[in-house]
């Protein structure tokens, strides 16, 4: 069952890869870096328990931190810059 | 299956690396660059580099967008058209295939009889457990063996402070009156700031498990320090710069910066005194590893204060002068 | 009672998975970005959750346990959080939703790298 | 051809990321986009260092009981730390780009060739 988890959250990474990449709008690239940051975290847990390590737990941990700040973060800049200067793309 | 994964995470890696090459609009690139921390994280966590795995999570899908972010409120956000360069493109076609051309004579992957297994890392792995005492090789060989090496580092990262200082520290006109429209564009998020608030404590204590438990597990100054800092960039995103500067005195942070190098530098002299060679711990208690313990202890501990102060400067300046910028 | 174990952890990554998934296919294939943000707010959360609560039975220690407990807790934290606050941007910035379209479009995909 | 393809794969991706990075380098104009190409660059390097450092089988580099195939762990040192100077440069990198943004305006490298006044 964990090696059909695996396949399953490397399926959904590579689509939300394919939602950052083909946007269009930028909170669609958030959204997917988000989702893709909450799956990465799974990924390393769930690889720590089929390769037996625990130690992959800290780093999904860290993962779950930074994951949280970065996207707070994207948000910030992005708002800062005013809404004025982020409509649409050229 | 460890093969599948690996082959899928690299295969990511280069879509998005193609994607980045691609995309005009920096945002987008800056976020994709996110990603490509995080892929190039979990595929060092699979080829078990859980420590270096552990710096790039923090580093490269943390601090590095956050700082690109704030550089590029300064700058601006779109790049302007341009054509392809075809004689770029041949130049790198011709490296490229070179270096293909090259790999093909490398030991294949994960062989364990390869060269670069063959000469120093036999002695840590077999060694490090008697000589250093403690489980984690990759701890033992930064701070001990080769924390001549990584003083130089802590140097380079410490010069690197200063050097972005004496580039953007000196402000023309006053900080302190600048428009901080962090405060303002993140008042209306009450939900964020709340769990914000509740966030920044356990990171800050998770950073601290990391300092002190990097002899056991993964973990050490590097990471602690990168970590901690991010939980304050996190408050001085949310509560602005000039809230941060408030809480905490940036003429302590910069004293610290330089306290952590100095911490270092005073260890390797004090192991001077006690007739070993610079940086060797030996002599500071009665058994070998007991020594090793403290000496690594110490070191450590000037590294994390060192990077964590410095990715504060950083921060801070960086973030003043989009305030200033502001204001113009 | 190690059976019981064993099939409850099988239960719950099974359906963590597949939510993840419809999730997933639901953020590529819906054609705005509210409806995405959606697919992906009402799946994500329950995913991640049902997935590591699948793997704790797994748990060789205590210490293993109490860290995916932590991760758990972190990630019912966060995850709706900065959801909340992606769709409140969204909403600032004045990005509008597609409205009037009773049927979805065969492929929203088509609208090219931007 | 297959078991070629396994052995290697890894040094083909980060060659392939190492020359993304480098046409970003060398033809693109934005100085960020630039900066991001670097650290492309750099990260490819790194990814190229732990594969030569990874063994099948091995185990990560923290010592238990029972275990006697561990990955390398010498790489991991030399990356560890240059991941953490890598960022410390960068900061560097961005701090000048801001300057020189702020001395002309712009941040194209065409565009600062055409102004070309001495600041």
């Amino acid at each position: 069952m964990i090696i059909a988890t695996v396949i399953a959250l490397m399926v959904v990474m590579l689509l939300a890869l394919a939602r950052a990449l083909i946007g269009p709008s930028i909170f669609d690239r958030i959204l997917a870096v988000n989702l893709f940051g909450t799956k990465t975290v799974l990924l390393i847990a769930v690889l720590g328990f089929l390769f037996e390590q625990p130690d992959f737990m800290d780093i999904a941990l860290v993962y779950a931190l930074i994951n949280f700040i970065s996207v707070i973060g994207v948000l910030h800049y992005f708002e800062y810059n005013g809404p004025e200067r982020n409509q649409g793309s050229p | 299956m460890e093969l599948f994964i690996d082959m899928m995470l690299l295969s990511m890696l280069a879509v998005t690396a193609l994607a980045i090459a691609y995309l005009k609009d920096l945002f987008a690139v800056v976020m994709l660059a996110g990603i490509y921390g995080l892929l190039s994280a979990s595929l060092f966590a699979t080829m078990d580099a859980v420590d270096v795995a552990f710096t790039e999570a923090a580093v490269g899908a943390g601090i590095f967008p956050l700082l690109m972010l704030v550089a590029l409120s300064i700058t601006g956000r779109y790049e302007r058209s341009r054509r392809v360069s075809w004689v770029a493109l041949a130049l790198v076609s011709i490296v490229g295939i070179l270096l293909i051309i090259g790999t093909v004579d490398m030991p294949p992957f994960g062989s364990p009889d390869a060269p670069a297994h063959t000469h120093v890392a036999p002695r840590y792995i077999e060694q490090s457990g008697e000589e250093i005492g403690i489980p984690n090789i990759v701890t033992s060989v930064l701070a001990s063996y080769r924390a001549f090496d990584t003083f130089g580092e802590v140097a380079v990262v410490f010069v690197a402070g200063v050097s972005v200082l004496a580039l953007l520290g000196m402000a023309p006109g006053d900080s302190r009156h600048g428009t901080d429209r962090s405060l303002n564009s993140m008042r209306q998020h009450k939900v964020l700031r709340v769990v914000s608030k509740i966030l920044i404590p356990p990171i800050m204590l998770f950073a601290l498990y990391v300092q002190f438990h990097g002899e056991y597990g993964p973990g050490g100054g590097f990471q602690a320090g990168v970590i901690f800092a991010a939980a304050i960039i996190l408050y001085s995103i949310l509560f602005g710069v000039g809230a941060t500067k408030k809480a905490i005195n940036q003429g302590l942070v910069r004293f610290l910066a330089a306290f952590g190098l100095l911490l270092y530098g005073i260890t390797g002299v004090l192991s001077l005194l006690t007739g070993e060679n610079y940086l060797g711990y030996n002599g500071f208690a009665e058994t070998a590893t007991n020594a090793q313990h403290i000496g690594i202890l110490v070191i450590e501990l000037g590294v994390g204060i060192t990077v964590a102060a410095i990715m504060i400067v950083i921060f801070v300046t960086f973030s003043d002068r989009l305030n200033i910028q502001e204001k113009r | 009672m190690m059976w019981f174990l064993d099939i409850a952890s099988a239960l719950f990554l099974g359906i963590g998975s597949l939510l993840m998934l419809t999730g997933a296919v639901g953020v590529l294939r819906f054609p705005d970005f509210y409806t995405r943000m959606h697919a992906a707010g009402v799946t994500e959360t329950l995913a991640a959750a049902l997935i590591l609560v699948g793997l704790m039975p797994q748990a060789a220690s205590g210490l293993m346990f109490s860290k995916l407990f932590l991760i758990l807790l972190l990630i019912l934290l966060t995850s709706p959080t900065s959801g909340h606050a992606l769709a409140k941007a969204a909403i600032h910035s004045r990005l509008k939703p597609q409205l009037g379209q009773t049927t979805v479009e065969p492929l929203a995909t088509d609208t090219g790298v931007s | 051809m297959t078991a070629l393809v396994g052995d290697l794969y890894n040094y083909w991706i980060s060659m392939v990321l190492m020359m993304i990075g480098f046409y970003i380098i060398i033809a693109q104009g934005n100085l960020l986009k630039k900066i991001i190409g670097l650290n492309l660059f750099q990260t490819s390097v790194f990814i190229f260092y732990i594969s030569t450092g990874m063994v099948e089988g091995g185990a990560t580099p923290i010592l238990t009981e029972g275990t006697v195939l561990y990955s390398n762990p010498l790489p991991h040192v030399l990356i560890l730390t240059a991941i953490v100077v890598g960022i410390s440069t960068t900061a560097v990198a961005l701090a000048l780009a801001i300057r020189i943004r702020e001395a002309y305006g712009t941040v194209e490298e065409r565009e600062i060739q055409e102004k070309n006044y001495p600041c």
